[in-house]
């Protein structure tokens, strides 16, 4: 079965991983890190070998467009997040390289699966497969307290969110009487009571999954707290992975009713966006900083997903290709500083500018790209919400999304203050290991690439998204 | 023959060329002197077409002469044009302000050779730009030209008081003749505004046309009449807007006997006089023309009287004098008043020419610092007693007549108050200015150095305007004048008779000491005193400019500063705050983040239910 | 009332009773037996909806399985410690009124919904078709969640171990 | 396409982003390079607009020197550019603003490439914004043209002292008011509020124009329905008029205005408030005219409210970059209120007014921008007796102040008449009256300012010794900027001719003509 | 005998672990009342299948049994991890890292 070939090959390339866990000793074993990533990279080639197939009827598991292309955007995340792991300095990750990149890899196949789930319970199995090696790989620093304290809470939260997602699994089941998703369209149509409380509860856990306010408490402890390549990859990839969850379970074949949706959504997206970038203006660990945008970020993609429409899917697409790329870049321009001054506080960043122009400016592109300013990929993202919105109607929310986007820009302006107009606290360039600084001219050249020339991944998106509905 | 539109135009561009040279060309307006020969040169052109102009004038077969192109382009042709406009007024003040303005410049020439070179360079530049202006005032085909000219002639009248800048009353004085004007100049430009909304036009010949075919719009016709002679009130020192004149006393004396007294000041009842055809729609404005005029002559008179700077007391006489042409105006007694004003500005640029001369010989103002001053300087002592007696109104100079024939045209448009206000004002005029005349040239006192008689570049001028004085006079007085004096014939005795007095009464007072100066200030010590403070009036637009204008400027800073500005500081400050609070539910408490999934799981359902 | 109405409602009883214990005991211990108990309970209640093999399951993994690792974990982290763990509670009403909100909440969506009042006979032999499914329907899921005990277990021995 | 064949709005518009692009990568550490490169970009730009300006073609009217190449099509953006009378006028201020500006800030000092880099960018921005025929392509530009300059501002930037006082206090203490950083921040983070209503405007226009092109040609013709219009017309206003000063929301200008570096503050002032006004007509007048029918009422009452407060606010500042910057805010009154009468002379007089007071205000910004690198202050009255020595700044302050107090023979009088006409044939005719009294305020506050720092004696603390006049190349930009404030209020026609072109059309959609 | 009294009573055993997940203090604690609302899910998908008459109900929660083993064990690890670095499983102390 072609449709499960990127499976197969992660699980391979999983073994070999843990075959190199087991022959390798020492203290230095990152070859693992590298075996995973020449895999990964393997992957991300060979997947865009892979034809969709169309989706649709009672399969359990699909490789549609919408597959496939979000398969693409999990191993990209997860190619540049093991990049931005080689380099890490702690001595934990490079005893331990082998049990880090396993969990890492484990939960991408958890993702790659969720992709293409059409079927309750192997949503939910892909979904914990996602989620467990988070709670371990988010207190992999486990001297230390704060790490630990966060796997805690990581955990906690998504234990209970999972719980509240099986809870609601179950009421769907009760609804449609099958496990398949495709029982979800007529019995929708029916109005069923028990099916709209199990898609509110699944909603819930899903909402934990991409940090949607209020279930998004756990994710500033957790990303200042674990290891800044870790978290800039945890910040997209499972997120992106909860969207297409998402998408299957709400928008898949739904038809007319999808509108039911909108109020929810259009009022989670609403109290997301103004809640993240709220409690993001007073941060100054650059780390919860990113935390809380990401968390207004999620509510403009969610006011994609009000549009409940094939324009507004395929501009959350784009905007998590683009989000991906901003977002990776910052956090890791981040680790990069944080290297060399041993601090994630915005000060380290002061002067940057003058120390490290072109990590600077990395940081400034990326930057602009979340704030949603034109010639960089996030203005794009911005706009197609914000279009996809408009055309279903949701003006006053795109007018709180753009008005709210100004806040937002405070926020980063700071950031920018830091790197351009103060004078730095030390002088010297700072030093960037090779795959750090390959993981970073990756996010940049996807940033101003998208940026400058958006067409063609719009294009595809919306293809993709069309086969949806 | 050259004709009449280029002579115009050449009249008018002379000057200008000067300015523009002496304005771009750095090194020229550094080198003084030369700057100073180019802008007389340039000046003495324009009085030269300006007299040919003035003795073929009118043309065969038309007695204007318009030029006009487009200024203002518009769909279906030019909302506003500029060109000139030449007829017998235009013609006559043109020579005047030309012949002033030369001979003014050649004087300067003498007075302020002490000034350095870039100094006399932007003065020259200065006066070459009030020459050019000026000219185009007076030229002006439409009131929207001839508002341009106005303000023009008001930056130069700026400049040239703040001349000497450093000193701040000149800066003070400079910056105040501009606000009181421009406040007048703020009527005028909203009586061409809704003049326009009604005729359509702003050109003089086709608003005078409409005049005449009755095809003008009444309606509202008084207030914009009234709103444009608020213009005038304020260029040409009358009564409320009088304040500036005598402050203007601060620029150099030539910039006074020019500007001051005999050029720009008149354009306020040149401007009466270019749009009489429009004041005749609106006879209630002319009546306000000729009290206000008639008023301000009084006013002005006896503020004169208790100056003791020689410039001051001119300067009160002019606001007086142009009193007196407003109310010929008002009156309808158009012609008297345009001839006062000709005849005015010759004597009155002859008197501050002349005291320019004493002020230049003894170094102040003063005249109590001053005494017997004919002995040591008898040229300026005789033309300044020219000067004096034709301002008088002393029979035969130039004075006596247009100042009957004021008289007359007032008593004959039946405004009897006013009348006897410049009838008294005739007395109050005798005698003040022969109180400077006594005081400074006859009388006791001493001043200081060895003052002398000017050098010939500053007598040159001031015998020309003196023989102008008395040969217009004496012209007049043989040939039966040009205008006549309609009024019934006690009017020629009593004025001469008023003015006899008051000049004995100023010997008596100031030469022979028989009255005390004193004690008649105390009999009438209240009017005394508001005299001296200038009825209050500064006072009243100083309290207006630092209680209201800077009061409210004051208040609008505040709230802009502190409630707009402070209410997006606060709405920022606000936000702010908010993200502080709100990041406070992030606990760190494990067990309030599950609060939180539980809320969301509430809020959803919730949601759902509502809609 | 049937047999059937009154094992459940006496399953229930004992179900409920033992879940409130679970969360308001005091000592930690008891709370852990309270839990063994309610998943003995639920197993009868597997039994009662002849889900035989399922009962099974929960009562070895769960009664079996997951009470062991929770009575060793308190067992190692008292011996840590060095004091006996007490269990208290915290902010009972405020997380009583949430709870009891969202119990009328989903209470409201079950009564509205039209539910099916006497259960279909049951399959021939479900357990044969529970190990049916899983290695064919599910075999994917089954796979994943090997997968996952290998990632679950990687992780908590990666806790637990000692290092240095 | 373009002029012959020649694409000339591109090369206007692009010269100085590749001037920009040439110094960040050649002139590295070559301060008088960075200058010559960036003088050539501008001046090609500045020579370019005078060609275009030339060669339009009055007759045929509408927009000239068309392009249009695809970008997106399948949202229906393109890069489609084109001037018509209006245009041409903003664009000539443009490219002499800036030209005149990288004279003005031949010295700054530190970092001198990036913030030439930056300053470039900026202004193709500004030249895009006012060509764009598609409202897509105007709103990138637009965002182009405010973005640098939170880093213009906060880099180069200088601080003001403000004290905290009053009913906010602590809101204005918070926020940090009067630092180069709160300027810099509060400038951006307004316009790009503002920018986000425009956004959303211009969203909601495509939508309710069928959702297939941006164009704004395309969109001219389509009739919107009247509730669109209304309060899309209002999202404009909104939008454009933050950066277009209106009352209330103008705080961000005195502060911006007065923290920037020379350079900026006369863009900014000079041209980019003017791109507020733009907006507002193009967008706004051009393409809803039922929804200006709506709100025309309100516009002009609150550009008399500009007129008047602006000018008072100006009145009691002692800063003088603050002086400067409130005039801006008053003068923009005029701009709006020409619009807002919807009269042939009020419109030809409000776009009038964006060029004369481009023009003025940005001498005003270039001279005390010399002021304050001379005299290392900005405090009015401490100041004082400097024409002694510099006799030419205050030449140029003169003439700058005069034409903002509209005196003839300065392109200030010209607009502030024109709006004066179109004012008083308005339905509103009252605005007359505070328009009228704005100009004797400005009259007011400006020879004050005047009298109180070049003339009179020099202050007795003795700290203003030996100041040097303007020179060199900052001659340039003074001389440049005075002669073409004289030269447009002597033949004012040069510009009213083009303009006029353009205002007839956009009164003919309002049905306002004939 | 319907449905409703087995998903209602599964409904109120949800509740009471959340109410346990809510205000334990102790980590161990929390953790327990996520069984119990794991449990309820696990009553309700049993008498779901039942009802129904599928078996993939009963496969479901199979897995769910399973997965709910699996996390137990890592947050069991994570508890013990937390007991070791910082002597306290107390739930509100745990709280480095907040705001």
């Amino acid at each position: 079965m072609s449709g499960l070939a990127l499976e197969i090959g992660l699980a391979l390339l999983m073994l070999g991983v843990f075959a190199v866990g087991t022959v390798s000793h020492g203290d230095d074993r990152r070859l693992a890190g590298l075996l995973s990533a020449v895999g990964v990279l393997a992957l991300t080639v060979g997947s865009f070998f892979l034809e969709p197939s169309p989706g649709g009827g009672r399969d359990a598991f699909v490789l549609d467009g919408l597959a496939l292309f979000a398969k693409q955007l999990f191993l990209l995340a997860t190619f540049i997040g093991i990049l931005g792991s080689l380099s890490l300095p702690d001595p934990a990750f490079r005893r331990r390289a082998p049990e880090y990149y396993l969990l890492l890899l484990a939960s991408l196949l958890g993702m790659l699966t969720l992709a293409s789930a059409r079927e309750l319970i192997l949503l939910f199995v892909a979904f914990e497969l996602m989620s467990i090696p988070l709670y371990v790989l988010s207190g992999f620093l486990k001297r230390e307290a704060e790490a630990v304290e966060a796997a805690l809470k990581f955990f906690l939260v998504g234990t209970v969110s999972s719980a509240i997602l099986a809870y609601g699994l179950s009421f769907v089941y009760a609804a449609t009487g099958t496990t398949a998703l495709a029982g979800v369209p007529p019995a929708l149509e029916a109005g069923d009571p028990l099916l709209v409380l199990g898609l509110l509860l699944v909603l819930g856990g899903f909402g934990f999954k991409i940090a949607a306010f209020p279930f998004h408490m756990w994710v500033p402890d957790t990303y200042e707290a674990a290891s800044t390549p870790f978290v800039a990859w945890l910040s997209v990839a499972p997120k992106a992975a909860g969207f297409v969850a998402i998408f299957r379970v709400y928008l898949e074949g739904v038809g007319d009713r999808v509108v039911l949706w909108v109020p929810i959504l259009a009022g989670l997206a609403a109290i997301t966006i103004v809640a993240g970038n709220l409690m993001a203006l007073p941060q100054q660990n650059a780390k919860r900083l990113l935390a809380y945008s990401g968390i207004a970020h999620i509510g403009y993609m969610l006011v994609g997903l009000a549009a409940v429409s094939a324009s507004g899917t395929a501009m959350i697409l784009f905007y998590l290709v683009a989000y991906v790329f901003g977002n990776m870049g910052a956090f890791l321009v981040v680790e990069t500083v944080a290297q060399a001054e041993g601090s994630v506080h915005l000060d380290a960043l002061r002067g940057l500018a003058q120390r490290s122009p072109l990590l600077a400016l990395a940081m400034l592109l990326s930057l602009l790209s979340l704030g949603g300013i034109p010639f960089v990929a996030g203005f794009w993202a911005k706009l197609y919400v914000f279009w996809a919105a408009a055309q279903a109607g949701l003006y006053w929310l795109v007018l709180l999304g753009a008005v709210l986007t100004v806040v937002a820009l405070f926020y980063y302006l700071i950031v920018a203050k830091r790197m351009y107009i103060e004078a730095p606290q030390r002088p010297g360039r700072i030093a960037v290991s090779p795959p750090l600084a390959l993981a970073i001219l990756i996010c940049i050249l996807g940033v101003v690439g998208l940026g400058v020339y958006p067409t063609p991944l719009v294009e595809l998106t919306i293809r993709v998204a069309n086969g949806l509905f | 023959m050259i004709d009449a539109g280029t002579l115009a135009l050449a009249a008018l561009g002379l000057p200008f060329g000067a300015f523009v040279l002496l304005a771009v060309v750095a090194p020229l307006r550094r080198a003084g002197r030369a700057a100073g020969a180019l802008s007389v040169a340039a000046v003495g052109g324009s009085l030269l077409a300006a007299l040919i102009l003035w003795r073929t004038f009118p043309e065969a077969g038309a007695d204007t002469v318009e030029l006009a192109w487009s200024w203002l382009p518009a769909e279906g042709g030019a909302l506003a044009t500029v060109g000139v406009l030449v007829d017998s007024v235009a013609a006559v003040m043109l020579v005047l302000v030309a012949l002033v303005s030369f001979l003014v410049q050649l004087y300067s020439l003498g007075y302020l050779e002490d000034e350095t070179a870039p100094a006399l360079g932007r003065y020259f530049a200065y006066h070459s730009l009030f020459a050019f202006s000026m000219i185009g005032l007076v030229l002006a085909s439409n009131f929207l030209q001839m508002f341009i000219f106005w303000e023009l002639v008001g930056l130069c009248s700026y400049l040239l008081i703040g001349f000497w800048y450093a000193k701040p009353e000149a800066a003070r004085a400079a910056v105040k003749a501009f606000w009181v004007t421009k406040a007048g100049d703020l009527g005028f430009i909203l009586g061409i505004v809704l003049l326009w909304a009604q005729a359509g036009t702003f050109g003089f010949s086709e608003l005078f046309k409409m005049a005449d075919d009755k095809t003008l719009p009444l309606g509202g016709l008084s207030l914009i009449m009234f709103l444009i002679y608020l213009g005038a009130v304020g260029k040409s020192a009358q009564f409320p807007l009088h304040v500036w004149l005598p402050d203007a006393m601060e620029g150099p004396t030539p910039v006074s006997a020019l500007i001051h007294a005999a050029t720009m000041v008149a354009a306020g009842v040149y401007l009466v006089t270019r749009a009489y055809p429009l004041f005749l729609q609106t006879p209630d404005v002319l009546v306000l023309i000729g009290w206000v005029g008639a008023f301000s002559a009084l006013l002005a008179a006896t503020l004169g009287l208790v100056q003791a700077d020689i410039k001051r007391v001119l300067a009160y006489s002019t606001v007086s004098q142009l009193g007196y042409m407003m109310a010929a105006l008002g009156a309808g007694a158009v012609g008297a008043g345009f001839f006062h004003l000709l005849t005015h500005g010759l004597f009155k640029a002859l008197l501050f020419l002349g005291a320019g001369a004493v002020i230049h010989a003894v170094g102040t103002n003063d005249i109590w610092k001053m005494g017997r001053l004919f002995g040591a300087m008898p040229q300026t002592g005789i033309v300044f007693l020219v000067g004096t007696l034709a301002l008088a109104g002393i029979w035969p100079f130039a004075g006596f007549f247009s100042k009957d024939a004021i008289l007359a045209g007032v008593w004959e448009g039946g405004l009897t108050v006013p009348f006897l206000m410049l009838a008294l004002t005739v007395f109050l005029t005798a005698f003040y200015m022969f109180r400077v005349v006594f005081v400074v040239f006859f009388a006791t006192g001493h001043a200081e150095g060895h003052p002398h008689d000017p050098p010939l570049v500053m007598g040159g001028p001031l015998w020309t305007l003196a023989g102008l004085t008395a040969g217009v006079g004496i012209l007049f007085a043989v040939g039966g004048g040009g205008e006549e004096a309609h009024g019934p014939s006690w009017i020629s005795p009593l004025s001469l008779g008023l003015a006899l007095a008051g000049i004995a009464f100023a010997w008596l007072t100031y030469q022979r000491r028989a009255v005390s100066a004193e004690m008649l200030a105390r009999r009438v010590r209240p009017l005394y005193v508001a005299a001296l403070r200038k009825f209050w009036l500064d006072d009243l637009y100083g309290g207006i400019y630092r209680g209201v204008i800077l009061g409210l400027s004051w208040v609008v800073g505040w709230v802009d500063r502190y409630l707009v500005d402070g209410l997006v500081n606060l709405a920022s400050a606000w936000t702010m705050r908010g993200g502080d609070r709100l990041r406070r539910i992030q606990t760190g408490r494990a067990q309030d983040y599950l609060y939180g999934v539980a809320f969301g799981l509430l809020l959803v359902i919730v949601w759902s239910y509502w809609h | 009332m049937s047999l059937e109405a009154a094992a459940f409602w006496g399953l229930a009883l004992v179900l409920l009773a033992s879940g409130l214990a679970v969360v308001l005991s005091k000592n930690l211990f008891h709370s852990v037996l309270y839990l063994a108990l309610a998943l003995v309970a639920t197993a009868g209640l597997f039994l009662l909806l002849q889900a035989e093999f399922l009962a099974a399951v929960q009562i070895l993994l769960y009664a079996g399985g997951v009470i062991t690792i929770v009575v060793f974990a308190i067992v190692v982290t008292e011996r840590l410690v060095g004091e006996r763990l007490v269990q208290t509670n915290r902010g009972i009403v405020n997380g009583g009124l949430v709870s009891l909100a969202v119990l009328i909440a989903i209470i409201i969506f079950v009564t509205r919904a039209t539910l099916p009042q006497t259960p279909p006979p049951p399959p021939a032999d479900l357990t044969q078709a529970i190990g049916r499914d899983l290695l064919t329907r599910f075999v994917l899921p089954f796979e994943l969640l090997a997968v996952l005990f290998l990632a679950a277990l990687l992780g908590a021995l990666f806790f637990a171990r000692k290092e240095e | 396409m373009g002029l012959n064949g020649v694409p000339i709005l591109t090369l206007i518009t692009w010269a100085p982003f590749a001037g920009a692009v040439l110094i960040m990568f050649t002139a590295r550490h070559h301060p008088l390079a960075v200058r010559l490169i960036a003088a050539v970009a501008t001046g090609i730009s500045l020579l370019l607009s005078v060609v275009v300006y030339v060669a339009y073609d009055a007759d045929a009217a509408g927009f000239q020197f068309y392009e249009k190449v695809a970008l997106v099509p399948l949202l229906g953006i393109s890069y489609e550019i084109g001037a018509d009378g209006i245009s041409l006028v903003l664009v000539l201020l443009t490219a002499i603003i800036i030209f005149s500006g990288v004279f003005a800030s031949w010295t700054v000092a530190t970092r001198s490439q990036e913030f030439y880099a930056l300053l470039l960018t900026l202004v193709t921005g500004v030249f895009g914004v006012f060509v764009s025929l598609d409202l897509f392509l105007f709103f990138l530009f637009y965002e182009l043209a405010v973005l640098p300059m939170y880093l213009l501002i906060g880099i180069w930037g200088t601080s003001a002292q403000i004290r905290p006082r009053g009913i906010f206090g602590w809101a204005i203490r918070e926020t940090g008011v009067g630092s180069k950083e709160y300027a810099a921040m509060k400038l951006t983070l307004y316009l790009l509020l503002g920018s986000a209503f425009i956004l959303v405007g211009i969203l909601a226009l495509y939508m309710a124009a069928g959702g297939s092109s941006f164009s704004f040609l395309e969109m001219e013709g389509a009739a919107f329905d009247p509730v669109v219009q209304r309060w899309v017309f209002l999202l404009f206003y909104g939008g454009f008029g933050v950066l277009a000063g209106i009352w209330p929301l103008h705080t961000w200008s005195p502060d911006g205005h007065s923290s920037a570096p020379t350079a900026v503050s006369m863009l900014h002032a000079g041209v980019l408030m003017k791109l507020g006004a733009y907006g507002i007509v193009r967008l706004g007048m051009g393409l809803l005219p039922e929804g200006t029918h709506d709100w025309v009422a309100l516009i002009g009452t609150i550009a008399t409210i500009n007129i008047i407060y602006g000018a008072l606010s100006a009145m009691a500042q002692t800063d003088l970059k603050y002086v400067i910057a409130y005039s801006s805010v008053s003068h923009m009154g005029i701009v709006l209120l020409g619009a807002a009468t919807l009269t042939e002379a009020g419109l030809n007089g409000s776009v009038f007014q964006m060029f004369a007071h481009g023009i003025m205000t940005g001498l005003f910004f270039a001279l005390v921008g010399l002021v304050y690198e001379k005299a290392h202050s900005r405090e009015i009255f401490r100041m004082g007796g400097f024409g002694r020595m510099m006799p030419g700044i205050a030449t140029a302050f003169t003439v700058g102040g005069l034409s903002s107090l509209g005196l003839p023979a300065t392109a200030g009088f010209v607009a502030e008449f024109l709006t004066f006409l179109g004012a008083w044939r308005s339905t509103h005719s009252w605005w007359l009256f505070p328009a009228v009294a704005g100009t004797f305020l400005t009259a007011v506050y400006v020879l004050r300012v005047v009298k109180q720092i070049f003339w009179g004696p020099a202050p007795l603390h003795g700290e203003f010794h030996d100041l040097p006049d303007a020179k060199g190349p900052e001659w340039v930009a003074l001389v440049l900027l005075m002669f073409v404030i004289v030269l447009f209020g002597m033949v004012p026609g040069l510009a009213i001719g083009p303009i006029d072109t353009a205002t007839l059309p956009l009164l003919t959609r309002l049905g306002a003509w004939p | 005998m319907g449905l409703q009294p087995y998903l209602i009573l599964a409904a109120v055993l949800f509740c009471i672990g959340l109410f346990g997940v809510l205000t334990r203090r102790n980590a161990i604690g929390i953790l327990l009342g996520i069984e119990l609302m794991l449990n309820a899910v696990n009553v309700n998908l049993v008498a779901i299948a039942r009802y129904a008459a599928d078996p993939a109900g009963l496969v479901f929660t199979l897995f769910t049994i399973s997965i709910t083993v699996a996390e137990v064990a890592v947050g069991l690890a994570i508890v013990i991890l937390i007991f070791r670095v910082r002597r306290t499983v107390e739930a509100d102390h745990l709280n480095l890292l907040k705001g």
